[in-house]
């Protein structure tokens, strides 16, 4: 029997998860408490500062950043239905919605770095605490969504090649640390905006 | 094959006598911190918390959880009772955890007094 | 081997197709290559071993410096350094590879009755990655320049005012990278355990054992960010002059501690609950008598995992932090007792409840409960905060965690050793050696650690490369040396015994010592493939089970979950332990090897400061990555 | 050399530093305390000790049975399986909780209210030590005096020791006078600091600071009120000045990059701030921290080759001839 009516068939058994979401769930877990601590580290600095964000620094633009991250949370539609096509075996309808996704998830990222570096030209992280929380904490965030973006293109690369067991329990991997970052953008942006609110 | 399946209500009840003294005492434990922390550093001791106040609401609130999970894991244990804790799932596994909670809530319970009674007592920004 | 010769011909035939589905590629590229967790158990085993010879010659050479005061065998900076690297190693490149990555790697999979790692070729990446940061931090020790501002590197002496060479950042990007192998491997262990059970063992039938790697790897894979994250924000500063830990910045110094002990005390039980779970191996076996208050003991082992993360604040009791804060520390510290009582009696309470018979393995676990309840008790006294704040930072405390790290943790992991050998090498080591090589270590460790307890309650400071005449200490102090190099004999003897038995020792069968848990239903040493059938489980010690075990072998002629068509091995439900599918894993590959080897160098540009060269290398280990992902084990 | 008219003045001292010197044995005890906190502390330990003792006796007991008595199934002091499985409730569950929940009310709760930082202005005295990579820098408020690793207070008298940092961590700690606190950047800790009879207390820098963190000891040396107030006026005058022309030792003190630019000598142009301030240097019980006796020849031999007395120690071997060395020796050795 084929590689992708297998898939099909090994889906349709199967009632818990397979490993490879275990793995990735396990390693959000891990980044879940790395996020945990960056933020904590950021309350902790801002704790002590009496003045956030210091003098001479701008506050923290509010509309944008929201506008963006409800876009990226939006993203996690298209993921969704195309993890749930690939269980289906309908690869085309799984590649389409990939592409959707790494669409909008892209033009988020670019965006955001856009933020990023036009932030820098205002003030750096050398210049003290705020700072240096300011751009540890976003840039935390891009490097994961820049990850993601990898492990999108990847996928829709192999599908092309037709469905397999790994291929499908790889985009339900990928499917999940996407509803993760999602998950983390929200409370990231939220901190990252909290000076002006 | 699939194993026998439980009644919905005993596996909830038994998941939430496994975890639920862990939960409360974990955010009751990293809120007292983040409370201790916020009230006595220059820049948020501005923003006049109540530190006993929080304190307060933590300890109840969480004590009350977690005497709640040591009732599940009661109710759990009683309602598998005589089950070998070796015994094949559903059964003999809601009993095996059941003990497990038994044990594990009392020690969250006495975690969770013993922070708030300490952090009551003292000042909130004494220094050591 | 034996038992397999004597099979009949439908067996034998089902038998051979395993051997040759499940063999792998001969020679040194065989060992590059291997996803076979005994092998890359055994690597981690070799390895880990090695950095502990290490580790014990930093610490010969500090004791033999102490040994008098005033002496100058070492300069301060090479006594800093020794002193650094011997934190570093025991723990970061001896006890967590040693005890996951060489026991848990080897035993984990038996016991559960699973033919691999839920991961094999992450697997393979966890041990090369380990390897490289194990060489990469010791290269700045035969470079002169090695991590000198303690394990546990306190900012502002760590940053570059006060350490401008790359001491420090051996140290900061030799644990990030470190940590990378640590987090994989304990990813891989959880999948494993709760993925790859054999079909009946519910999580109530699980091996003591495999709940202690359990709760091990969720601590690392929950406590080891805090420690990436410190050592990211050290170098962000270091590097690039950002303001974390200066308080003319806007920064703490405390960030680091509050970060670093989120990490460092987890740690403490990541280190000896591994050895707890080797204690609950070996009890049950040579007391003949199942664990007494089975789940009161696992869930123990959890607990005590669980409630470590709510504790690291009494490492800092004396920094003035206010006393509100530092209390509920306290409470936690006195309630992740409790979790230790429940065990060290349900262990005292097997014994006596047994006909326990005290061979090697046995020995070792009665020292490792006596060792671990000095060290326990110790540990409580620091709950009491005003006795911490007394005696921390003094060789107090130095007794303290070596009862608990050296005593409770190496001990069960050197009667780990004698216990499983049989299992590994199929041969016997020497008994009356062995007995004579536990009392050796036993009164050498004694020697050595419990004096520190009088010196640091005499005024001893920790960290001190020499110390004045006339305190009161000097005796102690040499009492420590020669208990060193009687320790040190101690353990010669054990790895002596150990290399005799493997070329000399009497052959051992599949099941020595008439353990009850799978790795003994298996030949010894196992076949690539663990279990030519896959074991039925009934109970928590199924190799007891005579029923169960009679059955394999007509389920072996039958070909009921023997699985040899293809390189498989059978997918439970995570509960309850019911067969969900067959999983196709993966064959040998040199990608891990290949992608650890970019990594490494990714590091080594880092440390350089050549971020160029760093990026291209990174889009090398990417590219590895995709070549590695593209080898399916479906069309493999 | 010319006749020193203080002469009575450095006989006391030098007779109390022998007897300083000599009470220098091992009188850095935790167990031995003389003051009130750190009594409690003692007591609590021996508290401690006691109930430990009882618990591991009853382990290696329990270990040692099973050992003799091996060949039987039931427990040593009868009953089974159930038997066992509540002995572990009872021994390893309840009683423990019980007695941790005890000794966290004793010691957490009260005896902590003992050895706790005092309020300020609480005390009678207040002084400032600032830890610095070796020594330790002391001030007393209200006065110009400002001497290094050696601590005065009136004897009986609640002191209240505001603690600083100039670089690294440091940990100050007296262990028979109490606990001990850290000194971190950017902020200062309290510690009450109090000794019940006269007598001098060996202390020493408990957090590890860099390379010469062996050799960061101080004295706390505690005197009836009148000497302390005699000893605190003469530390807050400065040195006496030079009679006619300025002796060689002391131009070669002063002279570029040498002495006067890391040490400070009131009352003359010595304004350095890396090294301790040298005003009173020779009244002083110890050099380099507690590295060497302040002994002629000791001194000597620290000027000349500090780098072999202490290595890593910010002061430098200075490129001077023998005789520079000894004039300045001598110059210091006259700063009482």
């Amino acid at each position: 029997m084929s590689a992708a009516t297998e898939a099909v068939a090994v889906e349709r058994r199967r009632v818990a998860h397979p490993n490879g979401w275990w793995g990735i769930a396990i390693f959000c877990a891990s980044e879940a408490m790395l996020f945990g601590l960056l933020l904590a580290t950021y309350y902790y600095l801002r704790f002590r500062a009496t003045q956030w964000p210091p003098p001479g620094v701008p506050e923290p633009k509010v509309a944008l950043p929201l506008i963006l991250t409800a876009v990226l949370v939006s993203s996690s539609v298209p993921v969704a239905l195309a993890a749930r096509a690939a269980r289906a075996g309908r690869v085309r309808v799984a590649q389409v919605a990939l592409a959707v996704a790494l669409a909008a998830q892209a033009t988020y990222f670019g965006l955001q770095i856009h933020l990023f570096l036009d932030d820098l030209a205002k003030f750096t992280p050398q210049q003290g605490a705020y700072g240096s929380a300011y751009y540890t904490l976003v840039g935390a965030h891009h490097t994961h969504v820049a990850v993601g973006l990898l492990l999108d293109a990847w996928l829709l690369l192999r599908l092309a090649g037709g469905l397999t067991t790994y291929r499908v329990n790889g985009l339900l991997a990928t499917a999940f640390y996407w509803h993760f970052v999602n998950a983390l953008a929200v409370l990231v942006v939220l901190t990252q905006v909290s000076p002006s609110l | 094959m699939i194993a026998a399946r439980a009644p919905r209500r005993i596996e909830l009840l038994q998941w939430f006598g496994l975890f639920g003294g862990a939960a409360a005492w974990t955010l009751q434990h990293a809120a007292l911190f983040a409370v201790a922390v916020a009230r006595c550093n220059s820049g948020s001791a501005q923003w006049g918390i109540d530190a006993t106040a929080w304190k307060l609401g933590l300890t109840i609130g969480a004590a009350v959880v977690a005497a709640g999970a040591e009732l599940a894991a009661g109710v759990t244990w009683m309602r598998t009772r005589g089950a070998a804790e070796s015994e094949a799932p559903p059964r003999g596994r809601l009993h095996f955890f059941s003990l497990c909670a038994l044990v594990g809530n009392v020690l969250f319970l006495g975690a969770i007094l013993l922070d708030g009674v300490g952090s009551l007592y003292w000042h909130p920004c004494g220094q050591a | 081997m034996a038992a397999i010769d004597v099979l009949p011909p439908r067996a034998r035939e089902r038998v051979d197709r395993l051997e040759r589905i499940w063999a792998e590629r001969p020679g040194l590229l065989g060992w590059l290559t291997t996803v076979d967790h005994k092998r890359i158990g055994l690597l981690y085993f070799f390895t880990s071993l090695a950095f502990f010879g290490a580790g014990g010659v930093e610490a010969l050479l500090m004791r033999t410096q102490l040994a008098a005061p005033n002496s100058h065998l070492l300069s301060p900076n090479a006594y800093d350094q020794a002193m650094t690297m011997h934190g570093i190693t025991m723990i970061f490149l001896f006890v967590i590879p040693m005890t996951t990555g060489a026991f848990g790697n080897y035993l984990v999979p038996l016991m559960i009755g699973a033919r691999d790692m839920a991961f094999p070729r992450l697997n393979a990446l966890g041990f090369w990655l380990f390897l490289g940061s194990g060489l990469f931090i010791y290269s700045a020790v035969f470079a002169g320049i090695a991590p000198d501002a303690g394990w546990f590197d306190y900012v502002p002496l760590a940053l570059r005012r006060f350490d401008p060479g790359l001491n420090i950042d051996f140290y900061a990007l030799g644990l990030i990278f470190n940590g990378v192998a640590s987090t994989l491997a304990s990813i891989n262990f959880i999948a494993t355990i709760f993925k790859l059970r054999a079909p009946g063992m519910s999580l109530n039938r699980m091996p003591l054992f495999c709940f202690a790697i359990l709760a091990v790897s969720f601590s690392l894979v929950f406590a080891l960010p805090a420690l990436t994250l410190d050592c990211v924000l050290l170098e962000l500063q270091r590097r690039l002059q950002f303001h974390f830990f200066d308080v003319g910045g806007g920064g703490s110094p405390l960030l680091w501690q509050h970060l670093f002990w989120f990490f460092g005390h987890p740690e403490v039980y990541i280190i000896v609950l591994p050895a707890f779970g080797i204690a609950t191996s070996i009890i049950p076996t040579f007391a003949k008598h199942r664990m007494i208050a089975f789940p009161l003991v696992a869930i123990a082992e959890l607990l005590v995992a669980f409630i470590g993360f709510g504790v690291w604040a009494h490492h800092m009791f004396a920094t003035g932090l206010p006393l509100a804060t530092l209390v509920i520390f306290a409470a936690a510290s006195m309630l992740v007792v409790i979790p230790s009582t429940i065990q060290i009696f349900a262990w005292t309470a097997t014994v006596m409840m047994g006909r326990p018979e005290f061979r090697a393995p046995l020995l070792f676990i009665g020292g490792f409960i006596t060792f671990f309840v000095i060290g326990g008790l110790s540990g409580i006294m620091f709950a009491a905060i005003p006795f911490d704040q007394a005696t921390t930072d003094t060789y107090f405390v130095v007794a303290h965690f070596h009862f608990i790290i050296f005593g409770a943790a190496v001990f069960p992991i050197l009667g780990g050793m004698y216990y499983w050998f049989p299992k590994v090498t199929g041969r016997m080591y020497n008994e009356p050696v062995a007995q004579a090589s536990f009392w050796l270590s036993f009164v050498g460790t004694s020697l050595t650690f419990f004096p520190m307890h009088v010196v640091g309650l005499l005024g001893m400071p920790r960290r001190v490369y020499t110390y004045d005449s006339g305190l009161g200490w000097d005796a102690y102090n040499l009492s420590e040396t020669v208990g060193a190099f009687l320790l040190t004999a101690g353990l010669l003897l054990i790895f002596g015994n150990l290399v005799w038995g493997r070329f000399r020792g009497a052959y051992a069968g599949s099941d020595p010592f008439f353990g009850g848990t799978l790795e003994w239903a298996t030949t010894s040493p196992p076949p690539p493939y663990n279990f030519a059938v896959i074991p039925k489980v009934t109970s928590p010690y199924p190799n007891w089970d005579r029923q169960d075990r009679t059955e394999d072998r007509p389920r072996l002629e039958e070909g009921v979950l023997t699985l040899e068509t293809g390189h498989e091995t059978p997918a439970s439900t995570v509960i309850d332990g019911a067969l969900d599918e067959i999983v196709r894993m993966p064959s040998e590959s040199i990608w891990p090897f290949a992608l650890a080897l970019f990594v490494a160098l990714v590091f080594v540009a880092l440390l350089f400061a050549h971020y160029a060269v760093a990026g291209f290398l990174a889009v090398a280990a990417l590219l590895a990555v995709a070549a590695w992902n593209a080898e399916e084990p479906e069309t493999a | 050399m010319k006749r020193d008219p203080t002469r009575p003045a450095a006989l006391a001292a030098l007779a109390f530093c022998a007897l300083a010197l000599a009470g220098c044995g091992g009188n850095q005890n935790v167990l031995d305390p003389h003051s009130h906190p750190e009594r409690r502390i003692a007591t609590l330990w021996w508290v401690m000790f006691a109930v430990a003792a009882i618990g591991f006796s009853v382990v290696v007991l329990f270990l040692f049975l099973g050992w003799v008595r091996r060949n039987r199934d039931r427990l040593p002091f009868g009953g089974g399986e159930s038997a066992a499985v509540g002995m572990v409730v009872a021994l390893g569950i309840a009683l423990p909780i019980v007695l941790l929940v005890s000794l966290f009310v004793y010691s957490d709760l009260f005896v902590l209210k003992s050895v706790a930082a005092p309020r300020p202005g609480s005390t009678r005295l207040t002084l400032e030590v600032t830890g610095r990579q070796w020594f330790w820098e002391v001030r007393y408020p209200g006065t110009k005096a400002v001497t290094a690793n050696e601590i005065h207070i009136p004897v009986g008298t609640r002191v209240n020791l505001v603690g600083k940092t100039d670089d690294v961590i440091h940990s100050f700690w007296v262990p028979e006078l109490n606990r001990k606190v850290d000194l971190i950047p950017g902020q200062t800790t309290r510690i009450l600091l109090e000794a019940d009879q006269p007598g001098s207390y060996r202390g020493q820098c408990a957090e590890y600071c860099g390379l010469q963190h062996a050799h960061m000891a101080m004295y706390v040396i505690a005197q009836p009120p009148a000497q302390f107030r005699t000893w605190l006026a003469r530390e807050a005058k400065p040195a006496r000045p030079q009679q006619g022309s300025p002796s060689p030792g002391f131009l070669a003190f002063n002279a570029e990059n040498a002495c006067s630019g890391c040490h400070t000598v009131r009352g003359t142009n010595a304004h350095g701030d890396i090294g301790p301030d040298l005003t009173h240097v020779a009244s002083r019980l110890t050099l380099a921290a507690g590295t060497i006796p302040n002994r002629p020849a000791d001194l000597l031999e620290w000027i000349r080759d500090p780098q072999h007395v202490k290595p890593g120690a910010k002061m430098p071997n200075l490129d001077l001839t023998d005789t520079q060395f000894r004039e300045i020796a001598t110059y210091v050795e006259g700063l009482r």
